[in-house]
């Protein structure tokens, strides 16, 4: 290719001088076996995954966004419907899994330190519990989706306003809020606010069960040592997902759970 | 190899467990908080309140336990790209909604 | 052919010239290297052949909506064939053929190695994308076979959720699933973008396709996920009648439309700025000139993306959104239409003093400005309020989209086949059946949706299966002007699967192009080069390429 | 012409009678919609030339014939201020004057007479004051302003008249309005613009423009018996809305006399005019709009009354400008509660605001 001959003679330089670069502050300057052939060193190779990554968090805000509009939307317009819906909800269930989620969130964070200063037992340790935070999660929130199903307060063909017409036929909620009846044609709304809960809800759930699912693959190769050889890119990336999901949550808790709970 | 990476490799940077022990608790009390103020009477200031408290606490995650308070101006750039666009999407057509009740003129 | 005064086009001596090998086609053989590659170029050959499968079904149903309206009478098909007709043809065009149409391609193809990379920065996601788009392709051509849909491609609430009953649920989660391969896509893009350029390659180095792709790129790593929610909230309402769009409930149907066209404007941008890359290409190259106003066009393409999110509304003018929100939108929609002008203009006065030749992609190039021009204007007719509540919903907006997607991106897209076909399959395309080709296309295409405008100005509404019969004249136009365009489009096909056994060879650089892609063999290495490239000349300076062939000279002899 | 085929002869001649190329202007709006039509059909034509003008001249001047050696131009800032500036200016002025025309559209005039439009899948249900009830046709007198209520029953239509240049969507569960004042006699298409469902495409009809008296006649001719009002007024009375809608001291709910366009305190302390949305709002959903001094106790009548029988109550409530007729509703057993709309003649409650206001 003599077309190419230019740019050969000034790669070459280009290509070495990235290689000492990499010499410097890289634990292998030659090419380690995870480093993929069209990226010229470990550094590009992480830094591009974590920004994929990044990338990728940014569609899930705007997937959640629309969510978030529709919430807010008919929070407006429907508000005394969604604070006698949000009483529905088990603020003491919804705090627990609050905590939960978060406690996973550290032990992960823990995870990607240990992986960072590469200690194997600690990162399995760590990712074990954000395992099993994570499924702590998912069986209160199918607790509490128990509960709304048996009180006929999933949206559809079976959803009942009797609990939001006569609240004295809930005693457990009314003793705690005496909230008053709602009219009909408001307490219709309710089930806007239920389809709201379960959509954004659901959505967050779908999230962890993907997240734990990778986890578990995790875990499985963290006891071979996979990610304690320097190469943390996918334990990082998987944090920074793990991390948003939680985000996600300290929102729906916030927003679902506590529009308003006084009495 | 383009400034981004450079930038990076200068500023690679590790947390220590102190860092996420301090961000957690700081996060349980902001729970902790957010449910006892959504038990009092504040009016319009309620959801301000849950809102504000639960925007700390996904600042705080975000700046630490997802490390972009020592990652690179890209990072940074993304996330406020992400926020700004979902308040487009938020901002633009709560404004529709808001303006209808206005009457029409 | 050298010293041929109309045209640039410099071969190696056929007598000798022989395709290098190996090359990313012959260096693996057999299914499997196809399909579990993670060759960006591989890639885009395989998304290549299936937009192009995709196109002509859409293509197909397209006949069949022309042949319906030659008469007045619904009297080919029944109304709700032709609904679901009209809807498959919509769903297929914009979500199988038009949204991944140069960028999957093309832009796979060529912006890593327009950038110096050996691939992109994702490939297995890039794969994975690939495998995305084609089960979205066939969950909606498995919908269209069981029973199809009559939505529209716009899902109208509460039609879609409670008045139809056909599949909406299966269509809606074909498109869901394209959408994740377009994210993909662009998510790759924009990482690749950003990370993988070669040294010296800085941003105002960067060719205007890769400047166009990044702006594009954004749209779809922001826009996409909003339709995905709101396609999602839509299955649920029909799966589980949860009530977030339902009047009924206490919904506003009006909300799904907010969401929907939040993706779905700036999906035009989506699809037409990849377009507006490819043209700033050909026409710096066949007039042997730098892009008149390199930064403009490159900030124009950023500026498209930016207000692209902020115009959505301006599809409800009538549809009961406040009247202040229709002030803004309209003043926001005059705003996005300057960014295009700016670039006609740029690319008219590349021309100035240049050396021009007209090869069949500068003939594209030339039919995409006239006609994208047109559609733009008429976009502005339909921006500006007051006109707009007379001409929405009628076949003014038929004509103004065809006149952007089909004149804009099918000629800018048709005009990259060809720049790049060399390139791709280091073979030339016939230069003269295709020239008649380009010039057929853009006569059938003028027929087909001109007098359209007019139909629109009289009244004539969308999705109409039978209409009054003093529209007939038009449509019979119409109608015919649309054969001619088929034949138009099915000639490339024709001749560019010939060229691939009989063309000649082309050579890494038949166009004598500046781009880094046009400076290694053609078809190219699975690495793309042989060693690393390094920029150390800005985009589009043909006397850098001059000194290069001078340089050769030299080494030869 | 004997020699051409007789078929091809008339498709021919067909052609010729029917060929259209531009929508006639039946209303006042239409002359100024289309002066600015055309201004942005001059302009884009200018532009267009001015493009197809340097393309070709470019192309012939610079060909690589004439011009082989091209002279590298980096750009030139004045320029594209130029072409950022001029679009911009001129896209301003389509705004603003698009704005205007959109605001005249969109803002009936006082002394317009109101038509109830109802959509649904797959036809236009046109309900005049004076009880006249039209499918799929409009009869509108020459000269006047007429404003049409829209409100669909089921999906989005869109209520459009080309030869009006107006066009609105019907929207289910909110009333939309649009005006117009036909200026020529005559019969205009009348299209269902947005899709619909399977029938949409025959979702069509005529607006027929009728001069004065073409117009009385057509008024006497198609009468039901019962204005508008009167069918609202049994359906008040069915439904027993003057229970507490009667103006005596110890009435649970507000009197309705004379609350039509007048300024209402909520009970959330907002203040709204009560226009035939907020009155149809407070039927259904009564919650939401509770006047001040009065409890939520008004049910909710979602599912009981259709649209058409919304729109009576409605049109009843906007012509109740004393409460005799209410307390005469709440002890009259002779107005039995009927379907509304095209109820059989029920002499004994005399039209009071029932005719038309010319």
């Amino acid at each position: 290719m003599p077309d190419n001959s230019a740019i050969a003679h000034g790669a070459q330089e280009s290509v070495s001088a990235a290689n000492n670069a990499n010499g410097a502050n890289s634990a292998h300057p030659e090419h380690p076996p995870y480093l993929r052939h069209h990226f010229e060193s470990v550094e590009q190779q992480a830094d591009t995954t974590n920004f994929a990554m990044w990338l990728f968090l940014l569609t899930e805000v705007m997937f959640f966004g629309g969510l978030f509009t529709a919430y807010l939307i008919y929070r407006n317009w429907y508000y005394p419907a969604f604070v006698a819906g949000s009483h529905q909800l088990n603020v003491i269930w919804g705090t627990l899994n609050t905590v939960v989620l978060i406690g996973s969130s550290f032990t992960m964070a823990m995870g990607v330190w240990c992986a960072e200063t590469r200690r194997r037992r600690g990162l399995v340790l760590s990712l074990s519990l954000t395992f099993v935070l994570g499924l702590c999660f998912l069986g209160i929130k199918s607790i509490e989706y128990h509960e709304k199903w048996e009180k006929h307060h999933v949206p559809g063909a079976h959803y009942s306003l009797q609990s939001f017409v006569d609240p004295q036929s809930d005693p457990e909620v009314f003793k705690e809020y005496h909230d008053k009846a709602l009219m009909p044609d408001m307490a219709r709304h309710t089930e806007i606010y239920f389809s709201l809960y379960f959509a954004m809800t659901g959505m967050h759930a779908l999230h962890m069960i993907i997240g734990i699912g990778i986890l578990a693959f995790m875990i499985y190769r963290a006891r071979a040592g996979a990610y304690t050889s320097g190469h943390v890119t996918f334990v990082e990336n998987f944090g920074l997902y793990w991390h948003f999901v939680d985000i996600i949550w300290i929102y729906l808790f916030a927003l679902l759970y506590l529009i308003s709970r006084h009495q | 190899m383009s400034e981004e990476t450079k930038h990076a490799e200068q500023e690679h940077h590790i947390v220590g467990p102190g860092v996420y022990v301090v961000i957690f608790l700081a996060l349980l009390v902001g729970t902790a908080l957010t449910v006892w103020a959504s038990f009092l009477e504040l009016g319009p200031w309620n959801p301000i309140i849950a809102l504000a408290i639960a925007t700390a606490k996904a600042t705080l995650v975000v700046l630490f336990f997802m490390h972009v308070k020592y990652s690179t101006k890209l990072t940074k750039l993304t996330v406020f790209a992400g926020i700004f666009t979902f308040m487009i999407l938020v901002s633009m057509t709560l404004a529709d909604y808001i303006s209808r009740a206005w009457g029409s003129w | 052919m050298n010293n041929d005064n109309n045209t640039i086009i410099d071969l190696p001596d056929q007598a000798t010239a022989r395709i290098p090998q190996p090359n990313f086609i012959s260096k693996e053989n057999g299914l499997m290297s196809w399909l579990l590659t993670g060759d960006h170029k591989r890639i885009a050959i395989l998304y290549l052949i299936s937009i192009t499968f995709f196109f002509f079904i859409g293509g197909a149903l397209a006949g069949l909506i022309r042949l319906e309206l030659l008469t007045p009478q619904a009297d080919l098909m029944a109304t709700d064939t032709y609904n679901k007709v009209f809807t498959m043809h919509g769903i297929i065009m914009i979500f199988l053929f038009l949204v991944p149409s140069v960028p999957a391609t093309l832009g796979n193809f060529f912006i890593p190695m327009m950038i110096g990379a050996k691939d992109l920065a994702l490939p297995k996601v890039n794969l994975l994308s690939w495998y995305l788009y084609m089960t979205g392709g066939i969950l909606a051509l498995y919908a269209m076979i069981t029973g199809g849909v009559d939505t529209g491609w716009t899902f109208t609430t509460p039609l879609s959720t409670h008045y139809v009953n056909t599949n909406v649920i299966t269509t809606g989660f074909a498109i869901f699933v394209a959408g994740f391969s377009s994210i993909f896509t662009g998510l790759n893009f924009i990482v690749t973008i950003h990370k993988m350029r070669a040294p010296g390659m800085t941003w105002f180095r960067l060719p205007l396709f890769v400047w166009a792709h990044y702006a594009a790129s954004i749209l779809m790593v922001l826009g996409t996920p909003v339709l995905a929610i709101a396609i999602v909230l839509v299955m649920l309402e029909r799966a589980f009648g949860i009530g977030v769009f339902d009047p009924a409930k206490g919904g506003d149907p009006l909300l799904f439309q907010h969401l929907f066209w939040f993706y779905s404007h700036p999906a035009v941008y989506i699809m037409i700025l990849p377009g507006m890359g490819v043209i700033s290409e050909v026409i710096s190259t066949f007039s042997r000139k730098r892009i008149f106003g390199y930064t403009a066009v490159a900030f124009s393409s950023v500026a498209i993306a930016v207000f692209g999110f902020f115009v959505w509304a301006h599809h409800m003018f009538i549809m009961g959104i406040s009247n202040y929100a229709v002030l803004v939108f309209s003043l926001l929609t005059m705003l996005v239409a300057v960014p295009s002008a700016i670039k006609i203009f740029n690319w008219t006065f590349t021309l100035y003093k240049g050396s021009i030749t007209f090869e069949t992609p500068m003939l594209y190039a030339f039919g995409f400005m006239g006609l994208f021009t047109i559609g733009g204007m008429t976009g502005v007719f339909l921006g500006a309020s007051g006109t707009d509540i007379h001409l929405t919903e009628t076949y003014f907006i038929v004509a103004h989209f065809h006149f952007v997607m089909v004149g804009g991106m099918l000629m800018a897209f048709l005009a990259g086949i060809h720049f790049w076909w060399p390139k791709m399959t280091g073979r030339m395309y016939p230069e003269k059946i295709s020239q008649l080709a380009a010039v057929v296309t853009f006569i059938g295409f003028n027929l087909t949706f001109f007098p359209q405008f007019i139909l629109g100005v009289l009244g004539m509404p969308r999705r109409y299966a039978s209409y009054p019969p003093e529209f007939q004249v038009l449509n019979v136009f119409s109608t015919a002007g649309a054969t001619i365009l088929g034949v138009g489009y099915l000639l490339p096909v024709l001749y560019l699967i010939w060229s691939l056994k009989y063309g000649a060879i082309a050579g890494s650089n038949p166009w004598q192009a500046t781009g880094l892609e046009w400076q290694t063999q053609s078809p190219p290495l699975t690495e793309n080069f042989v060693v690393m490239p390094v920029m150390d000349h800005e985009a589009y300076d043909y006397e850098w390429l001059e000194s290069q062939k001078a340089k050769e000279v030299a080494s030869a002899g | 012409m004997s020699h051409i085929s007789p078929t091809i002869w008339q498709f021919l001649v067909k052609w010729l009678t029917n060929f259209a190329l531009f929508p006639p202007e039946a209303s006042k709006i239409a002359p100024q919609m289309d002066a600015l039509f055309f201004f942005m059909v001059l302009v884009s034509l200018i532009g267009l030339t001015a493009v197809v003008l340097m393309v070709v001249s470019f192309s012939i001047l610079y060909s690589k014939k004439r011009h082989p050696v091209a002279v590298q131009i980096e750009g030139s800032t004045l320029l594209e201020a130029t072409w950022t500036i001029i679009p911009l200016g001129l896209f301003m002025v389509m705004f603003v004057w698009g704005a205007l025309i959109y605001f005249r559209v969109f803002t009936p005039p006082a002394n317009a007479m109101n038509i109830y439009v109802v959509g649904k899948q797959w036809m236009w249900k046109a309900e005049h004051p004076g009880g006249q009830h039209e499918i799929n046709s409009l009869h509108v007198p020459v000269g006047h302003a007429v404003q049409l209520t829209l409100i669909s029953e089921d999906v989005f239509h869109s209520f459009s008249i080309p030869a009006f240049r107006v066009k609105r969507e019907a929207i289910p569960g909110r009333y939309t309005t649009v005006w117009f004042e036909a200026t020529t006699p005559g019969t205009y298409h009348l299209f269902c613009t947005q899709y619909c469902g399977t029938e949409h495409s025959h979702m069509i009809g005529d607006v027929v423009v009728l001069s004065e008296e073409d117009y009385r006649k057509w008024l006497a001719g198609s009468t039901s018996g019962n204005s508008l009002a009167q069918n609202g007024e049994r359906l008040f009375a069915s439904l027993s809305c003057a229970a507490c809608h009667n103006a005596r001291p110890d009435a649970r709910g507000p009197s309705l006399a004379n609350v039509y366009g007048s300024r209402l305190a909520l009970s959330t302390g907002a203040t709204v005019i009560a226009d035939d949305a907020y009155l149809r709002e407070s039927i259904l959903n009564p919650s939401q709009h509770i006047t001040q001094g009065y409890a939520p106790i008004m049910p909710t009548y979602q599912g009981q009354v259709s649209e058409e029988g919304v729109i009576a109550l409605v049109e009843y409530i906007r012509h109740l400008d004393s409460d005799y007729r209410v307390q005469q509703t709440t002890n009259t057993t002779d107005l039995l509660p009927e379907s509304e709309g095209n109820a059989a003649p029920a002499a004994q409650a005399p039209a009071k605001n029932g005719t038309v206001k010319p």
